[in-house]
């Protein structure tokens, strides 16, 4: 059975979804959240029996789909997935558990089920058309949840969502059918199997067409300046369990799939991209950083800041060192926790108010001590303090970015302090001062729901902001794995000084000893 | 003197007739039935079809046998060439009618079936494309056309309404035009090479290198025009909408599978062959078509209020997506058109079925038309099985995977990467992402709109019987399913277009 | 003067010319069908003189054809009016455009 | 040269005869003109050479198709003058003009690959009947066949449309009427 | 000697977090008992390490755990206790002590008492972490987390509005120069392979000047925000806005000085670029300066002393620039005294005046409250620096140095400063405690402060007055570590003249600000003085107008920035544009439907035109086929 956990671990979800149309109305709940404590179990055995030392594939599974044109059903895990599967599986489990009062609660079960056996396919994904299939097809649960869920302008905001990155996917798949087709051309087999793909040399002009194709899907997905407009919308409208959703896993993708594709098929090219890309991180950083600081609207105002570290994000990606790479995957987690508890936390004040206006708020700490606190906390965890979740991952991409520039780095620093301006001034407004609304004077403060949901994020958060370490460690070594691949399979000079050595770096720091 | 002409019986190759004349038979033999008994009942009629088409079926198994063995095989004086594509799209026509025709089994009655004749016609007309198919020789393709087409004219307007007769009218008066264009064209091929087989044309035409190019190229846009309106490409597609807005859904979506791929296989024939010989001119206007028939197509389904009418401009786009594997030319590329073909057949299957199944016989006053948009409006909360089914195939249709369609769009999409067409490849990836927006419309009525008030309650199982419930539960368990039966397709078509030289 | 296949193949396009002015021209619909047989028409002309030119049966076998389909077009195309005469007392193709757009 | 004048002759009355079918405003005009046409045409038929086909010319079209149409003319009531409206009639005068003109000139061209080798050469000596029998026969045998069952189409189609209570609509009748309707064809019947 | 570096490191997390539980509870009183009892426990530990230390004990290091470790990037939480950072350990640990003690009382009526408590031990606890770490990271650490405590605690009084914002502006302003910090940790790394003190140090020397210059000078950026350099000083003043004891432990003692400490700690870099010590030099004694003369005319006492104590931090600079990495540190520890306790005093006064901040308005409260003047007085004679306080000896020792160094400049405006300083020390002293007693007409009745804040600040007292003696054991324990640059003014005489000079000059300012403020005719100032309406008072009243720069051109143009940014360049540019997209094409399709007129004669001109279309197309296509010879040469002809 072991050997099969990542299969287990995609369809149980799956096959417990279709069950979940029998059961009764009132039973739902229970039954949705029994679900996904065993599939949150699953994965953590899987951590369990991950081998954090080996930086290759684990648990590997192969299955022919569609052989004659070099299409096979490919599973495995390294350090990097394993953990963005169990943060999935985690917010899965707390979203649920947490669910407020909503109509129709049985569908939205039976849809976050589906959405999270496509969500554990994405990241465990080893042919870029399963991994494909699963993209694809995690849009399809989301636009449910937005459109059937959402607030005024739902259908507006879930159609945007559904067809800009769908739009962009589409490009993506012709880029990874010139993949295949390349990779014919040059060995007379039909794969795509990443792994495969990963041993072809491309020459520089195909990788940066290459390059660019995948781009648009990935940077769609992240979504990367310029096109991030649906997120706003998609969070705006979305319910809470859709924003959380979508910032703590979804947007992960996108980035993930950077790691996972772009660098390691396309060493030349991403050294050629890599300082365009940056600008746009950048831009990503301060651009939407300011204009969350203009929202009215403090989910807004999280959504856009999810936008601004996504940036960071794709900053650290492009590094193209271990030092850059490594704290770019932790900080996904690390957004993925702290975006995901902040959606929480807003979902908390809409329940409360159904409003998300904060002009309608101001004092609430006050009046929701509780909730101020863990705001609070989560609030700095965003701001990337250090000994929280987020700081790791910032200060990781950072670093890793100065090695390559010093002058754009610095420009993207300026995002800690951008960061600091817009949520330190939404928390002002909404939890300081007097209590002036009357509507606010007799909030009830958080429920053991939310905090049922909202205490295990608070503890991971600083967790791994103190000792991130079990987790970083593995990640570590799939990147240096990748890393190290890419530097062999560079052709151009530039690329090889840009990516690090790190098998020399080794020996000759041996040699110096 | 003439001298007489002794013919042996073996040479004739009879076997290959024998797959279209089990379809005539059956319309004779349904025709005689009533004959002697009428007024029975139109199970008996839809089973002998099935009956008859199943062992069409048989048939064909038998000559693809024989085609695995023996390769090509010609017939009765050389006028039918049972080769890969023949037998291949015969699987397609015979396999799709087998499914479409159990959907007259409504459990409401409609005029059109309770005529014997619609069946005796529907067969005729499958024997019909099935000889269009099943050879290379002008005339033939000619007639099988003009037969399945005559009879085709007539099961629209049986259903008896005043739109299914003006889109009989509208479809037969073009259709007279685009036997014009078609005869003519075949004429300027004959001028050039004195014969209207195409092989034979083929050979003639290489043989002098394409001297009179001009006379080519007349013939080739006469044949464009005529198999440009068979096909619906971009602007010989303006009967399409009409007609399967105008026709019962069950036969909308029949028309969107089987009149098509008949011409399908006829424009391969005729067209491939002049572009592998180096027509610049025809490839430059197939691209052309293709990019426009998909985009523009996509553009006004965008704009559509009636969900069947959408889907006929969908089925537009499909059909100009697919044109580009006979732009493109490869046995890739062929062999996605067939495989593109067998899975769109499971989804509009399905989604014609759905919507045949929630017709209504009188539109209720929040309707505009028979399936206008809002008719779906909080279909998840009346019905929600049906919902998620009919989602399932939009989301196919739309080309989201693991559905049917994505298999074949991956397919076709990677035939034009494959043979170099990187910027057709990215149209046709756009344009996919076009479509998104209009299949998702439906969706979007169906799971996030509240149902109209005081609409009634149960439109989706209206029409619906075990029959129709089998046939949709078999296109959805297609659909969903389809990426089992996509590597024994690839297979099973490649070697069949493979070894038919194309 | 000798007449040579041009100048068949040139009547047959003025002719087919004319067919296409009246199908384009005619809104009374057994007008338009008229105006097709004249496409038709036109063609076996053309087939007739090819086949004679090259000495060759086929292209009178095809005009033969051509003969059969157009009787049998005729034959459902007056059905077809027929019955739309019945509901609505006219031919005129300008009175049907229910569906558009 | 009386090839020439012949050609010449009929190629004029067949163009004024379509042309006069397509543009006037009289139903029995247009009429007339076609068949007066079609007969033109069968004298190109004889001219080339083509008994068989110019006979069935004569009897398909410009008999058996031309009732029909006559028959349809006084069906409908066409008999009269024909209001047609006519929109854009630079259109139609364009594209028509733009068609012959690129068709003629193209038609004018001489055929290069002149010597074209008959795959079904037309037998000196046997009657053009005979010809077009031994290869209708043999090599056009299945198109014939094919062509049979399409005329059964045509019929079976036309009795449809034109007979059979296509003017009720079974659809939307309920049980009771077209039990009704039944009782009383049986009666007839029986009658 | 680890498990006292546990203690001190732990004991206030302990009771931090032990204060938390109760966060949510009304006041306990226990929470402030345990708080103090355990951070008194870490001031043991503290002494016990000083002892340690001082009897030769040796270096006490410890390596907790692994932090972060990726690629060749190796952070522990390793600590440290040598000679530097037990100096600020005691400093640390003692004020906080005193703090600690000092809020049971101070903190008494408040709501959230529970609550300050936690803050305020979570406070000492980064403030632990930042001194004892053993490398830049947990330095960071630290950095960010007083940040974050002082942010909580000036906002303590969430409800008021100057609170939250001063809270909000003190830290965006750290977290700018904590951009320099980061940069100058990542040149560090990339140029060093590490981020431990002792290695990095050690692979200094061998780097590129330019590159340690820059490291340097980010490094000093990440200390100016912390310490209130100029340009980045505005938030210290508004800061006031948080309770007495805050001001006392952050923003007198502890927090502001980690500029100081960061620089000290870096001696080793520092010496390796002698420019930008001067640079730092400069810009200190110009802050000492610049803050006085704000200092000068204040109308707030909090603020007046924030001021002073931004400008005893630029003498601390000017010391450090200058490489006396040891005299800063001195002067640091014995600002901490004196200032600690010039603020409890000011708490003090707050208190019985009821949170009255305008001196102008008190005045003779030395009889209702004898001890607190005598603090203050003592206080600020320290702080003025007469003999034997222990401001003297460290101030003193700042001003030779610049003198030794030969910056006479520098000497000159440190000099000039410290009269200032003794004016406005005691312009305050006068106004609160001489003169009418003004605050009658307010109807406020003054007492004294509980007896145990008062104990409680006795160890503050005496350490302002006995800190000076010191001297010679500290400075032969801190050389150790530091550079033992012993300064002494070579001629003898030259050496009484300065300090007498000096003393005598404090002495008279300090006698004209009691001349002109401790009189009766004081009265509360409407702004109609002559004095008042000059350029010169306004300008330093209003604090060189730079907060209302800063409003005007920083705070404003961000917001209209992220306005329009967001309502048009967002929502108008960019995603019009995509919408614009999706719109042409619904468009083109909602235009172009027209062709589907529904019209059969529509639709067949459309198929006649479609195949003339094709039939011209196939004219040009065949024309230029066959002349295509006669085209070339056409074209050849045109030069194409």
């Amino acid at each position: 059975m072991l050997d099969n956990i990542l299969s287990i671990l995609i369809f149980f979800p799956a096959l417990a979804a279709v069950l979940g149309f029998a059961i009764q109305r009132d039973s739902i709940r229970s039954y949705g959240v029994a679900v996904a404590t065993i599939e949150f179990a699953l994965s953590l055995l899987l951590w369990f029996m991950f081998d954090a030392n080996a930086s290759g594939m684990q648990f590997m599974e192969t299955l022919p789909l569609v052989p004659v044109f070099g299409i096979n059903y490919i599973l495995g895990v390294d350090g990097i997935s394993v953990f963005i599967i169990i943060l999935s599986t985690f917010f899965t489990l707390i979203g649920i558990a947490s669910l407020g009062e909503i109509k129709k609660v049985k569908y939205m079960i039976i849809t976050l089920l589906f959405l999270q056996m496509t969500m554990t396919g994405v990241f465990a994904a080893l042919d870029a058309i399963v991994f494909y299939v699963f993209w694809e097809l995690s849009l399809v649960p989301m636009l449910y949840i937005i459109g059937a869920w959402g607030g005024p302008l739902r259908i507006y905001a879930s159609i945007k969502f559904f067809l800009y990155t769908f739009t962009g996917s589409l490009v993506m798949l012709v880029g990874m059918l010139f993949m295949a087709y390349f990779y014919y051309q040059a060995s007379g087999i039909w794969t795509f199997a990443i792994l495969d793909w990963y041993r072809l040399v491309l020459p520089e002009n195909l990788q940066l067409w290459l390059f660019a194709a995948f781009f648009v899907g990935f940077a769609i997905k992240v979504p990367m300046f310029p096109f991030h407009t649906w997120l706003p919308y998609a969070h705006g409208q979305a319910p809470t369990i859709g924003s959380v959703m979508l910032a703590a896993i979804l947007l992960k993708m996108g980035t993930y799939a950077f790691v996972r594709f772009s660098l390691p098929l396309f060493p030349d090219a991403s050294v050629f991209y890599m300082m365009p890309i940056a600008v746009l991180a950048i831009i990503m950083i301060i651009y939407t950083g300011m204009v969350a600081y203009a929202q009215k609207d403090i989910k807004q105002v999280v959504a856009y800041s999810s936008v601004s570290h996504m940036g960071v994000i794709i900053l650290g990606t492009f590094a193209l060192n271990v030092e850059g790479i490594s704290g770019s995957i932790f900080l996904m987690l690390g957004h993925g926790v702290v975006a995901g508890a902040l959606f929480f936390l807003v979902g908390v004040i809409y329940d409360r108010r159904h409003t998300k206006m904060m002009s309608e708020f101001g004092g609430l700490a006050t009046v929701m001590p509780r909730y101020a606190t863990v705001f609070g906390i989560m609030m700095m965890a965003s701001v990337g303090l250090p000994l929280t979740i987020n700081f790791v991952g910032e200060f990781l991409s950072f670093l890793g970015f100065y090695k390559q520039s010093h002058i754009l780095t610095l420009l993207a620093g300026t995002g800690i302090i951008v960061g600091a301006i817009y949520m330190l001034a939404a928390y002002k407004k909404a939890f300081f001062g007097e209590v002036t609304n009357e509507a606010n004077k007799n909030l009830p403060d958080l429920n053991k729901k939310e905090l049922f949901a909202l205490i295990p994020l608070v503890i991971i958060s600083i967790w791994l902001g103190v000792y991130p370490k079990p987790v970083l460690e593995p990640i570590n070594n799939s990147v240096e794995a990748i890393v190290q691949l890419m530097h062999d399979k560079a052709i151009t000079p530039e690329a090889k000084s840009r990516i690090p050595n790190l098998i020399n770096d080794k020996n000759s720091q041996e040699g110096a000893h | 003197m003439l001298e007489s002409v002794n013919v042996s019986l073996e040479s004739l190759n009879l076997i290959t007739l024998l797959p279209m004349l089990i379809p005539v038979v059956g319309a004779l033999l349904i025709l005689i039935t009533d004959l002697f008994k009428s007024g029975q009942d139109k199970s008996l009629y839809v089973m002998l079809s099935v009956i008859f088409l199943v062992v069409d079926f048989g048939a064909l198994l038998e000559s693809a046998d024989i085609f695995a063995k023996n390769g090509t095989v010609l017939g009765v004086f050389n006028v039918m060439l049972i080769d890969g594509l023949a037998i291949l799209s015969q699987f397609i026509i015979v396999g799709a009618s087998i499914v479409f025709i159990p959907l007259s089994l409504t459990s409401k009655r409609f005029h059109e079936f309770s005529y014997p004749e619609f069946f005796a016609l529907f067969l005729f007309m499958i024997a019909g494309f099935q000889f269009m198919v099943a050879t290379d020789n002008l005339i033939l393709i000619f007639v099988g056309l003009e037969t399945a087409s005559l009879a085709l004219y007539t099961l629209i307007a049986m259903h008896n309404r005043d739109k299914s007769f003006e889109a009989a009218v509208k479809y037969f008066t073009m259709g007279a035009l685009s036997a014009a264009f078609f005869s003519l064209g075949s004429m300027v091929f004959y001028a050039l090479t004195g014969s209207v087989e195409i092989n034979q044309i083929a050979t003639v035409l290489a043989g002098n290198g394409y001297a009179d190019i001009a006379y080519v190229l007349i013939a080739v846009t006469f044949m464009l025009g005529s198999l440009g309106f068979k096909l619906s490409l971009v602007p010989f597609h303006t009967w399409a909408p009409d007609v399967y807005e105008g026709s019962s859904a069950s036969m909308a979506g029949y028309m969107s599978i089987v009149p098509k791929i008949a011409g399908f296989i006829v424009a391969m024939r005729i067209f491939e062959f002049l572009i592998h010989s180096g027509v610049v001119w025809l490839e430059v206007i197939l691209y052309l078509f293709v990019v426009v028939t998909m985009t523009a197509a996509n553009m006004w389904a965008l704009v559509q209020t009636d969900v069947k009418r959408m889907l006929a401009y969908s089925s537009i786009s499909h059909a100009g997506f697919v044109m580009a594997a006979i732009l493109i030319g490869t046995t890739q590329s062929n062999s996605a058109l067939f495989l593109y073909w067998v899975l769109f057949a499971f989804t509009n299957l399905g989604s014609f079925a759905m919507l045949w199944i929630s017709r209504q016989k009188n539109i209720p006053w929040y309707q505009t038309s028979d399936h206008s948009y809002n008719k779906f409006a909080g279909m998840i909360k009346t019905s929600p099985v049906a919902a998620i089914i009919m989602g399932l195939f939009m989301l196919s249709l739309a080309g989201v995977p693991p559905f049917a369609l994505f298999w074949g769009k991956l397919y076709m999409i990677s035939s034009a990467v494959n043979a170099g067409y990187t910027l057709l490849a990215l149209i046709m990836a756009l344009n996919s992402a076009i479509a998104g927006y209009y299949y998702l419309k439906l969706i979007v009525y169906m799971f996030m709109k509240e149902p109209v008030q005081g609409a009634e309650e149960q439109v989706f199982t209206n029409n619906s019987s075990l029959p129709l419930r089998s046939i949709i539960g078999f296109a959805a368990v297609g659909t969903v399913f389809a990426f089992i039966l996509v590597n024994p397709l690839v297979e099973f078509i490649t070697s069949f277009v493979y070894n038919s030289g194309y | 003067m000798e007449i040579g296949l041009n100048h068949y193949l040139a009547l047959s396009a003025i002719l087919f010319s004319i067919g296409l002015v009246g199908v384009m021209r005619r809104k009374n619909l057994l007008l338009l069908f008229l105006a097709t047989e004249i496409l038709l028409n036109s063609v076996n002309i053309a087939f007739a003189a090819i086949s004679h030119y090259y000495g060759d049966l086929t292209g009178q076998m095809f005009a033969f054809f051509v003969i059969a389909i157009a009787a049998s077009e005729v034959a459902v195309g007056l059905g077809l009016l027929i019955v739309w005469h019945k509901r609505h007392g006219n031919i005129d193709l300008d009175t049907m455009s229910t569906m558009r757009g | 040269m009386f090839e020439a004048i012949a050609f010449y002759l009929f190629a004029f009355l067949t163009i004024s005869m379509f042309y006069i079918a397509v543009t006037t405003q009289q139903a029995l005009y247009a009429l007339s003109a076609i068949a007066a046409g079609m007969l033109f045409i069968s004298a190109f038929f004889f001219i080339l050479g083509a008994d068989f086909l110019g006979a069935v010319q004569i009897i398909v079209y410009s008999g058996a198709v031309m009732a029909l149409y006559a028959f349809g003319m006084m069906f409908f009531d066409t008999t009269r003058e024909v209001k047609e409206k006519h929109g854009n009639s630079m259109i139609v005068l364009g594209l028509s003009v733009l068609v012959a003109f690129l068709v003629v000139v193209i038609f004018a061209v001489p055929l290069v690959s002149g010597n074209i080798t008959a795959l079904y050469p037309i037998v000196e000596g046997a009657g053009n009947t005979q010809e077009v029998g031994m290869v209708l026969f043999t090599k056009y045998l299945v198109p014939f066949e094919v062509a049979a069952i399409m005329l059964l189409v045509a019929m079976v189609a036309g009795i449809v449309l034109a007979g059979k209570k296509m003017d009720l609509s079974l659809t939307l009748m309920n049980e009771a009427q077209i039990r009704d309707m039944r009782d009383e064809e049986n009666k007839k019947v029986l009658s | 000697m680890e498990l006292y570096l546990y203690i001190a490191l732990f004991a206030p997390l302990v009771s931090s977090l032990f204060s938390a539980l109760f966060t949510a509870t009304p006041k306990k009183m226990f929470t402030g008992v345990v708080a103090s009892g355990l951070i008194i426990s870490a001031l043991v530990s503290s002494i016990v390490l000083l002892v340690h230390i001082l009897n030769g004990g040796g270096v006490v290091h410890v390596e907790l755990m692994t932090w972060m470790e990726t690629g060749d990037l190796y952070i522990p939480f390793g600590f440290v206790v040598d000679e530097v950072s037990v100096t600020m350990m005691m400093v640390v640990t003692l004020v906080s002590s005193v703090v600690h003690v000092y809020s049971v009382g101070y903190m008494d009526h408040d709501k959230g008492f529970n609550r300050f408590f936690s803050y305020l031990s979570a406070f000492v606890f980064s403030m632990m972490v930042l001194v004892m770490s053993d490398n830049f990271a947990g330095l960071f650490i630290g950095w960010e987390g007083v940040g974050l405590c002082s942010w909580l605690l000036i906002g303590f009084w969430y409800h008021k509005e100057s609170a939250t914002w001063a809270a909000n502006e003190a830290f965006i302003m750290n977290r700018i120069a904590d951009l320099g910090m980061l940069i100058g940790l990542f040149l560090i790394y990339w140029h060093t392979g590490t981020l431990q003190y002792t290695e990095a140090f050690a692979a200094m020397p061998s780097l590129n000047t330019e590159i340690v210059t820059w490291i340097g000078i980010f490094l000093f950026i990440g200390a100016m925000g912390k310490s209130a350099q100029f340009p980045l000083h505005t938030w210290l003043a508004d800061a006031m806005e948080g309770p007495t004891p805050v001001s006392a432990l952050i923003h007198a003692a502890t927090m502001v000085t980690a500029g100081v400490y960061l620089v000290v700690r870096s001696s080793p870099l520092f010496d390796l670029i002698p420019h930008v010590g001067l640079f730092i030099a400069s810009l200190g004694a110009f802050v000492a300066l610049f803050a006085a003369s704000m200092a000068l005319v204040n109308r707030d006492m909090k603020r007046i002393i924030a001021y002073s104590t931004l400008s005893q931090l630029g003498y601390m600079f000017v010391a450090a620039g200058l490489g006396a990495y040891w005299v800063a540190l001195f002067h640091l520890m014995a600002h901490a005294f004196f200032k600690a306790l010039l603020f409890l005093g000011a708490g003090n006064v707050m208190h019985a005046m009821h949170d009255e901040l305008d001196p102008f308005k008190m005045g003779g409260l030395k009889k209702p409250m004898k001890w607190t003047f005598i603090m203050m007085t003592l206080a600020s004679v320290a702080l003025a620096g007469i003999y034997p306080f222990a401001g003297f000896f460290s101030k003193d020792l700042i001003l030779e140095v610049a003198f030794v160094e030969h910056h006479f400049i520098l000497y000159t405006v440190l000099l000039f400063t410290a009269g200032l300083t003794a004016f406005y020390s005691f312009r305050l002293v006068a106004l609160i405690f001489h003169g009418e007693e003004r605050y009658k007409l307010f109807g406020v009745h003054p007492h004294e402060a509980y007896k145990f804040m008062l104990i409680g600040m006795s160890p503050l007292l005496l350490l302002a007055i006995i800190a000076g003696s010191f001297k010679m054991t500290y400075f032969e324990m801190v050389t150790a570590l530091l550079p033992a640059t012993e300064y002494h003014i070579h001629s003898h005489l030259t050496f009484w003249i300065m300090t007498i000079g000096t003393q005598l000059f404090v002495g008279l300012s300090i006698l004209y600000a009691y001349k002109k403020y401790a009189n009766s005719s004081i009265t509360v100032p409407n702004g109609t003085s002559k004095m008042e309406n000059s350029f010169v008072y306004k300008m330093l009243f209003n604090q060189y107008y730079i907060p209302y720069l800063y409003q005007e051109y920083f705070v404003k143009p961000y917001r209209e920035l992220s306005t329009v940014f967001w309502e048009q360049v967002d929502m108008k540019i960019v995603d019009a544009s995509v919408d614009g997209i999706a719109g042409i094409v619904y468009g083109t399709g909602e235009k172009t439907r027209a062709m589907q007129s529904g019209n059969l004669s529509t639709m067949l001109k459309w198929m006649v035109a479609g195949t003339v279309g094709l039939l011209s197309l196939a004219v040009v296509f065949g024309l230029a086929a066959r002349y295509s010879g006669e085209i070339k040469t056409i074209l050849s002809g045109l030069g194409v």
